[in-house]
C-alpha cells in the first residue's frame, strides 16, 4: 500500500486544517482537505435580533476579522433595502481596504514566508551584502548594513539560546528552501518590521470601529458619528491620523511587500508551474462606488471563469437558485434528500452525521465523508477564489492598474502568463492586488474628505433602524470580496428576528472536500502531483496550502448536535 | 536568554543600564495595571524571573485572541518572544507543522514539566470529541494531557473563561470553558472577545515578573484589569449623570460624544479595561468609536438580549405577553366577580324565599 | 442564569404578569360589584360635577380637622409627587416604561432624581415610624399596611444603593432592585397599593352616589 | 488634507477627571515642597476623554528643563511650566508609547545615575587606563 502522508496541524492558518496526502512513489497522487472543527454559529444565529447578527457572524473569523460583520450588515440590509449614507460606504470601503492590506502583509511575512526563507541560514548572512540586496530593490529606509547586523545578532542571541519557541523544529536546512543567506536575513528583518508596522495600521480599524480586532458595525450605517467639531466623533484629527496611517501602509507595501515577494519569488520559478488547482475562478466583487447594487461601479468586478479562459466572463448571480449550491457528498452531513444532492443556501439543510474515525485517529476514511467543510459547487463547477481569482478578473476585464501589475510581474520574473495559474501566482496576486486596494484607500480617504467639506456628514441611515418598520418577511443576501476570496451570507428573517442565516465563504469553496461526482476541491487538486523531497518534512504542501491563505473557523460553521434537521427554507 | 538565566542578568548582559531596566519596570507596573509605588517591587521580581516556557492551544477559536496578541505594544509581540517567553506552541505563529509541532508540544512539556504556562484560546465541546481535533487527537484529551503539568494556565478570550460564542443559546457542539473541565490548576482568566491586546501581555508579565497569579475577581480574572465597569470608568459618565443620551446613532448627540446607555450600551455591567487603557495603543476603545459596549467580557454576553436593547428595558419578550395576559386578568376579573354577583344574587333570591 | 438574568428575565415577565392581571381582576371585580342600579329616586339626575368636585375636595384636608392632620396630609403630598418624579424621569426607568409602552418622555438629571428619591425615602421613613408608634394609627394598621410601605420602601432602597454603587457590585445592586420592584408588581393588585388605581374612581364614586341623593360630600 | 488643516476642533469632551487630577498634583507639589515623598500617577490608569491627556499636557506646558534618556526605546523627561511637576513618556524601540506618567518630585528617579550602573562605570573606566 502507497504511503499516506498526514500534516495535521497545518499550522500558520486561521483554524484547523489537516491534509492527508496519497503517495505515489514521491508524488501527490490525491490529496484530502480535512477540516476539524465546527462551532455551529448559524445556528446560534437563529431566533436573534439581526441589527445583532454582525457581532455574531465576525466572530466566524478573529483574523479576517471584519469580512463576516460587513457581509453580515450587508445581508439584513439587502433583505430590509435598506440604503446607507454615502460616508458609511466609504467608511466601510476604507475598513475592508485596510483588513486586505493588513491582512495580506501579514500572510505572506508571519503565515507564508517561513515556506520559502530559512530562518537558520540568515546567521549565515554577511550584514553588509545583505544591505546592498536590500537596497538594490527598494529605497526602504531601513537596510543599513548596521540595521542588518542588529537583526542577525539577535537572532544569533535567540538561536544560541537553544529556546527556539515558535521557530523550533521547523524544516530548517530543507533543500527546498533556495534563497541566498542574504535574502533570508532580509526577509527575517522585514518579518519583524511587519510585526510593527501592522500594530500601526491596525489603527484604522480602531478609529472607525472601536477596536481591532473585531470592530463594531451598523445596520443602516457605521456607528461613528463624523463631526469636524467634537473630540468624540470622527474629526480632523482622526482623519488626519488615517491620511497618516494609509501613507504608512502604501510606503510598506510598495517599499517592502512587493519587491520582497519579486525577490522570493525569482528564486522559486519553478513554483510558477506547479500548485494550479481546476482552473475555475469565481469572484462577487467589492468596493461599491455608487451602492451596493450597481456592480458595474465595483473596483473588484464580479464574475467567473472556467478553464482558464479568461476572454469569457459568466455572470454571477447569487440569488439565483441553479448557480451556487453545497454538496455534502463528503461532509459530514445529510440531507434529506441524500448525500448526493446538491442545495442552494436559502434551501439549505444542516444535518450533522459524523460518521469519522473516534478521536484520537490516525487516518481518516476519504471513502466516506472526511470533513466538516462543505463543498460549494457553481453550476456544478469547483471554483477556485481569492487574490487570483481577483486579479485575474480585473486582468480580463481590462483593469490599467492591474495589467500593468500583472505585466510588469511577469517580465520581472521573466516567466509565462501561465505562470498565474500556480502556487506562486496565487501569492504574486495577493501582493499585487494589495497595491490596488492600498492605492485606492487614498481615493476613498479623499472622497470622504470631500463628502464632509461638501457638508454631508451623515453615516447612519435610521429609517429602517426599528423593526417595527420591517416587513414581516424578508429575505437577501450580504456578499463581499474577502481578502481570502468571493463570501456571501444568505439571511431569512420573519417577524423582525433570524429565521435563517446561512454563510459560504472563502475557504469553503477552496478547502471543501470532494463533491457527489468525485471532483476535489481547489485545495485537493493543486496539491496532486506535488514531489515531496522527504515525505516526513512536507514543506511543498505547506507551501501550497499557504498560498491560499486557509482559514478554517470561517470554513466550518454549521452544526446540530441531535441530527435534527435544522434548516430548511423556502424561497418566499 | 538561556533558560536558567535570570532577566536581570539578561538584559545586563545584553548592555541594558540600572536605568534602563527601571525604565522598563515602571513600564511593567503600569502595564500590569500596579500602582507607580510597586516599581520597587517589580524590579526585584524581574531581576530575578526567568523565561518561561508558553504553550498556547487553540480550540474551538477564530484565532481572533492570537491577533490581539499581535496587537500589543507593551511588550511588543515579538520582545514577548524573543526576550520574555519561550513560545514553544502556537498554531498561528509557529514555523513548524504537522507531527514537528506535536514534537515541539511534547518537548517542551517534558522539559519544562511542572513549570510551563499553558495557554488556551477557544471553547472545548464535549458534545462530541470529533467536533474539534487537532493532529487526531480531541480538544478535551490534548487540554487535560497538556494541563497536567502545567504550572498554571490562562484562560484567553471569553471562549476559553466562559465557553463564549460556541457556548450561546443552543450551544450546538456541547462547548465548555477551560475551568468547567479542569478543576486542579490555578486558572486565569482574561476574557474579552477578544481581550484588549495589552491585557493578555500584561497578565503574562504578571506571571512572569512574579512567577505567581494575580489577585482575581469572583469570575477568575484580574482585578486589576476587570476590577471596574466600563461604566464606572467611562468618559461619557458625566453625560449619564447629567442625563444627556445619544438617542439615536450619529444623532446630535451622538456627535458630542452623549452617553450611548438608551443604545443598549452594556458598560454599567461589564467589567474591563477598555476605559482606560483603550485599544491599539490608546486609539479608541468601541464607545469612543460611537458604537456601545456589547459586554464582551463577561459570561454569556451573547445571550443577555439584543445588543442595541438598554439594560433597563429588561429581557422579558415581546409586548404580546404582556397584553396576553392584560386579556386573561379581565377575562378572570369580570368572571369571579360575575360569579360573585351571580352568588350573591342565588343567595339574595334564597333568601328572599326563606322569608316568605 | 444569573441573578441579573433572572430579575430582568423570567421574574421581570412574571410579575408584570402578575401585576397587569391582578389589576385588571381587581378593576372588573369593582366596576361589577358597583354596577348594580340604583333603584332609589334620584334627588339629582346627572351627578357628574359632585363626582368631579370630591375628587378635589377629598383632595385638600378638610378643614375641620386641617389642624390635626396637616403633617400627614402634606408629607403624603411631598412623598408622592418624590416618588412619582423618581420613578417617572429617571432615564432609565423611562427606558424601562419605553419597552413596555413603546414611546418614551424626556428624563431629568440624575442629581435631581437622587434628591427626590431621597426625599421620598426619608418621608416613608418617617410615615413608617408614625404608624407603628402613634396610638391610633397603630391599632387601625394592619399587616397589608406595613407589606405595602415595605415593597415600596425596597426598591427606593435598592435604587439608591444602585445608583450610588454601594455595596456590592453593580449588577447585583441591579438585580435586587428589580427583584424589590417585581415584589411590588405582585403584591400591588393584592393590597392597599390597590388605591393608586382606586382613589379617584372611589372619590368619585362616592361624590356622585352622595350628589344623586342629594348628600354634601 | 491641507484644507482641513484650518477647521479647529472645538467641542471638547470632559471625563470631569482633568480638575481633580491637577488639585491631587498640588497637593502632592504642596507635600514634595513641605519636605515630603514625591507622587507618581500613571496616566494610564485614569479614564481621559479624548483629547483630555492633550489638555492635560497643554494646562501643565512646559517648563526649563527636558531630559532624554536612551534605554529600551526614548523616554522624554518634561518638566512642567510648574516646578517638580514632570511629564514622564516612556516609548519601546519602536517608537511606541508605552506608558505615561506624571511624577511630582524634585528630581525624577531615572535621571539619577544608579548605584550599578556607576559601579560598571567604574570598571570600564579602571579598563580604558589599563590599555593607554
Amino acid at each position: 500500500m502507497n504511503e499516506r502522508v498526514v500534516v495535521d496541524p497545518i499550522t500558520r492558518i486561521e483554524g484547523h486544517l489537516r491534509i492527508e496526502a496519497q503517495m505515489e512513489g514521491d508524488r501527490i497522487a490525491q490529496a484530502y482537505s480535512s477540516g476539524t472543527m465546527v462551532r455551529g454559529i448559524e445556528i446560534i444565529l437563529r431566533g436573534r435580533d439581526p441589527r445583532d447578527a454582525w457581532a455574531f457572524a465576525q466572530r466566524i473569523c478573529g483574523v479576517c476579522t471584519l469580512v463576516h460583520g460587513i457581509a453580515s450588515v450587508r445581508a439584513v440590509e439587502d433583505a430590509l433595502k435598506y440604503e446607507i449614507p454615502k460616508n458609511a460606504q466609504l467608511i466601510r470601503n476604507m475598513m475592508i481596504g485596510a483588513q486586505y492590506v493588513h491582512d495580506h502583509v501579514m500572510h505572506f511575512y508571519h503565515l507564508h514566508a517561513l515556506d520559502w526563507v530559512d530562518v537558520v541560514s540568515a546567521l549565515q548572512a554577511d550584514p553588509k551584502a545583505t544591505s546592498d540586496l536590500a537596497q538594490s530593490i527598494s529605497n526602504y529606509s531601513k537596510s543599513s548594513p548596521g540595521y542588518f547586523r542588529d537583526m542577525q545578532a539577535k537572532l544569533k542571541g535567540f538561536v544560541e539560546a537553544g529556546q527556539l519557541g515558535i521557530f523550533a523544529k521547523a524544516y530548517w536546512g530543507h533543500p527546498a528552501y533556495k534563497l541566498p543567506p542574504e535574502a533570508n536575513l532580509m526577509a527575517v528583518a522585514h518579518y519583524l518590521e511587519a510585526l510593527t508596522w501592522q500594530r500601526d495600521v491596525s489603527k484604522m480599524l480602531t478609529i472607525f470601529g472601536g477596536k481591532n480586532p473585531h470592530p463594531n458595525f451598523l445596520v443602516g450605517g457605521v456607528p461613528c458619528p463624523i463631526d469636524l467639531n467634537s473630540d468624540s466623533a470622527i474629526n480632523a484629527e482622526k482623519l488626519s491620523q488615517v491620511q497618516n496611517i494609509i501613507t504608512q501602509m502604501r510606503e510598506f507595501v510598495d517599499q517592502v511587500y512587493v519587491p520582497d515577494t519579486l525577490a522570493v519569488a525569482s528564486f522559486y520559478k519553478d513554483w510558477g508551474a506547479q500548485g494550479e488547482g481546476v482552473g475555475n475562478f469565481m469572484t462577487y466583487g467589492d468596493f461599491p462606488e455608487q451602492g451596493i447594487n450597481d456592480p458595474s461601479t465595483f473596483l473588484f468586478p464580479r464574475g467567473a471563469i472556467l478553464n482558464r479562459d479568461l476572454s469569457n466572463i459568466h455572470d454571477v448571480d447569487l440569488n439565483d437558485d441553479s448557480q451556487v449550491r453545497e454538496s455534502i457528498a463528503h461532509s459530514w452531513y445529510d440531507y434529506s434528500g441524500g448525500k448526493t444532492e446538491s442545495l442552494h443556501p436559502y434551501k439549505g439543510e444542516t444535518e450533522l452525521n459524523y460518521d469519522g474515525p473516534t478521536p484520537p485517529y490516525s487516518q481518516l476514511d476519504v471513502e466516506k465523508s472526511y470533513s466538516w467543510l462543505k463543498s460549494p459547487r457553481w453550476k456544478g463547477h469547483v471554483m477556485e477564489v481569492g487574490p487570483l481569482a481577483r486579479v485575474l478578473m480585473m486582468y480580463a476585464t481590462g483593469h490599467a492598474q492591474a495589467r500593468e501589475l500583472v505585466d510588469y510581474t511577469l517580465s520581472t520574473l521573466q516567466i509565462p502568463v501561465e505562470a498565474l495559474f500556480s502556487t506562486l501566482g496565487r501569492t504574486a496576486a495577493r501582493t499585487l492586488e494589495t497595491k490596488i486596494v492600498a492605492d485606492n484607500l487614498q481615493t476613498w480617504h479623499n472622497n470622504l474628505i470631500g463628502n464632509i467639506k461638501s457638508g454631508d456628514t451623515r453615516t447612519f441611515n435610521e429609517v429602517l433602524w426599528e423593526p417595527s418598520s420591517w416587513p414581516k418577511k424578508a429575505q437577501g443576501v450580504g456578499f463581499m470580496e474577502a481578502p481570502r476570496g468571493g463570501l456571501a451570507h444568505w439571511i431569512v428573517i420573519e417577524n423582525g428576528t433570524i429565521a435563517n442565516y446561512q454563510a459560504v465563504v472563502p475557504s469553503t469553496w477552496n478547502a471543501g472536500p470532494r463533491d457527489a461526482d468525485g471532483n476535489p476541491g481547489p485545495y485537493e487538486a493543486a496539491l496532486a502531483g506535488h514531489q515531496l523531497h522527504d515525505p516526513k518534512q512536507p514543506v511543498e504542501i505547506l507551501r501550497t496550502i499557504h498560498s491560499f491563505d486557509p482559514c478554517i473557523a470561517c470554513a466550518v460553521h454549521v452544526t446540530d448536535p441531535d441530527g435534527e434537521e435544522l434548516v430548511k427554507v423556502k424561497i418566499l | 536568554m538561556r533558560k536558567d538565566q535570570t532577566l536581570g542578568a539578561y538584559l545586563f548582559s545584553q548592555g541594558v543600564s540600572r536605568r534602563g531596566f527601571l525604565k522598563f519596570c515602571s513600564a511593567t507596573a503600569s502595564l500590569m495595571a500596579l500602582p507607580p509605588t510597586m516599581v520597587g517591587r517589580v524590579a526585584a521580581a524581574l531581576e530575578n524571573a526567568r523565561r518561561p516556557s508558553v504553550i498556547w492551544l487553540s480550540f474551538q477559536e477564530c484565532t481572533g485572541c492570537t491577533e490581539s496578541l499581535t496587537r500589543s505594544h507593551a511588550p511588543t509581540v515579538e520582545s514577548l518572544i524573543f526576550d520574555a517567553i519561550s513560545l514553544d506552541y502556537h498554531h498561528t505563529l509557529q514555523a513548524a507543522a504537522g507531527h514537528g509541532a506535536e514534537a515541539a508540544r511534547e518537548a517542551a512539556m517534558e522539559e519544562n514539566a511542572g513549570e510551563y504556562l499553558l495557554v488556551v484560546d477557544g471553547s472545548i465541546p464535549i458534545g462530541n470529541p470529533a467536533y474539534s481535533t487537532i493532529a487526531g487527537i480531541s480538544n478535551l484529551d490534548m487540554l487535560k494531557e497538556s494541563a497536567a503539568n502545567a504550572a498554571a494556565i490562562i484562560a484567553v478570550g471569553t471562549c476559553a473563561a466562559y465557553g463564549g460564542i460556541p457556548h450561546a443559546n443552543p450551544n450546538p457542539t456541547g462547548a465548555v470553558s477551560v475551568s468547567d473541565i479542569i478543576k486542579d490548576k490555578p486558572i486565569i482568566n482574561v476574557s474579552g472577545c477578544p481581550p484588549i491586546p495589552v491585557v493578555i501581555t500584561g497578565v503574562l508579565a504578571h506571571f512572569l515578573t512574579f512567577g505567581s497569579i494575580p489577585e482575581l475577581d469572583e469570575l477568575g480574572r484580574p482585578k486589576a484589569f476587570f476590577g471596574q465597569s466600563i461604566h464606572d470608568r467611562c468618559y461619557r459618565r458625566p453625560f449619564y449623570e447629567r442625563g444627556q443620551f445619544a438617542k439615536s446613532f450619529d444623532d446630535e448627540g451622538a456627535r458630542q460624544g452623549w452617553c450611548l446607555y438608551e443604545l443598549g450600551c452594556k458598560g454599567p455591567t461589564t467589567y474591563n479595561a477598555c476605559a482606560t487603557l483603550k485599544w491599539n495603543e490608546g486609539t479608541s476603545f468601541p464607545i469612543g468609536s460611537g458604537h456601545g459596549c456589547i459586554g464582551c467580557s463577561e459570561p454569556d454576553f451573547w445571550d443577555k438580549g439584543s445588543f442595541y436593547r438598554p439594560i433597563a428595558a429588561g429581557l422579558w419578550g415581546s409586548r404580546d405577553a404582556l397584553l396576553g395576559a392584560a386579556a386573561a386578568g379581565a377575562a378572570i376579573g369580570i368572571g369571579t366577580a360575575l360569579a360573585a354577583r351571580s352568588k350573591k344574587k342565588r343567595a339574595n333570591a334564597a333568601k328572599e324565599t326563606e322569608s316568605t | 442564569m444569573t441573578l441579573l438574568d433572572f430579575a430582568r428575565g423570567p421574574a421581570l415577565q412574571w410579575s408584570m404578569i402578575i401585576l397587569v392581571a391582578g389589576v385588571l381582576w381587581r378593576l372588573g371585580g369593582t366596576i361589577l360589584i358597583n354596577a348594580k342600579k340604583d333603584l332609589s329616586k334620584a334627588r339629582k339626575e346627572h351627578a357628574v360635577a359632585d363626582g368631579l368636585k370630591t375628587i378635589a375636595t377629598r383632595s385638600l384636608p378638610a378643614h375641620q380637622f386641617e389642624k390635626n392632620i396637616r403633617f400627614q396630609h402634606f408629607s403624603g403630598y411631598a412623598w408622592h409627587i418624590a416618588l412619582f418624579v423618581s420613578v417617572l424621569f429617571f432615564a432609565p426607568h423611562i427606558l424601562f416604561f419605553e419597552s413596555v409602552l413603546g414611546f418614551g418622555w424626556p428624563s431629568l438629571p440624575n442629581s435631581i432624581i437622587l434628591i427626590t428619591a431621597a426625599i421620598a425615602l426619608a418621608i416613608l421613613f418617617a410615615l413608617l415610624i408614625r404608624r407603628a408608634t402613634h396610638p391610633v394609627q397603630r391599632i387601625i394598621s394592619n399587616a397589608d399596611d406595613y407589606i405595602s410601605i415595605l415593597v415600596v420602601i425596597a426598591p427606593l432602597i435598592t435604587g439608591i444603593l444602585a445608583f450610588a454603587h454601594l455595596g456590592a457590585r453593580y449588577e447585583t445592586l441591579l438585580a435586587v432592585h428589580l427583584l424589590s420592584v417585581e415584589a411590588l408588581f405582585v403584591w400591588f393588585p393584592f393590597g392597599k397599593l390597590m388605591h393608586t388605581a382606586l382613589t379617584f374612581p372611589s372619590r368619585y364614586q362616592a361624590g356622585s352616589s352622595y350628589g344623586r341623593k342629594g348628600v354634601r360630600a | 488634507m491641507s484644507a482641513l488643516d484650518t477647521i479647529s476642533v472645538r467641542v471638547e469632551a470632559s471625563s470631569g477627571n482633568v480638575r481633580p487630577l491637577l488639585h491631587e498634583i498640588r497637593h502632592a507639589l504642596q507635600r514634595v515642597a513641605d519636605g515630603g515623598i514625591g507622587t507618581t500617577i500613571d496616566l494610564g490608569s485614569l479614564p481621559l476623554a479624548p483629547g483630555e491627556e492633550k489638555r492635560i499636557e497643554e494646562l501643565l506646558g512646559s517648563g526649563e528643563l527636558r531630559a532624554e534618556l536612551d534605554a529600551l526605546g526614548p523616554t522624554v523627561l518634561q518638566e512642567t511650566r510648574y516646578a517638580g511637576v514632570w511629564f514622564v513618556t516612556h516609548r519601546n524601540t519602536e517608537q511606541e508609547v508605552v506608558a505615561r506618567f506624571i511624577e511630582v518630585t524634585r528630581v525624577p528617579e531615572l535621571l539619577l545615575a544608579q548605584e550599578v550602573d556607576m559601579q560598571r562605570a567604574v570598571h570600564e573606566l579602571e579598563k580604558q587606563l589599563e590599555v593607554n
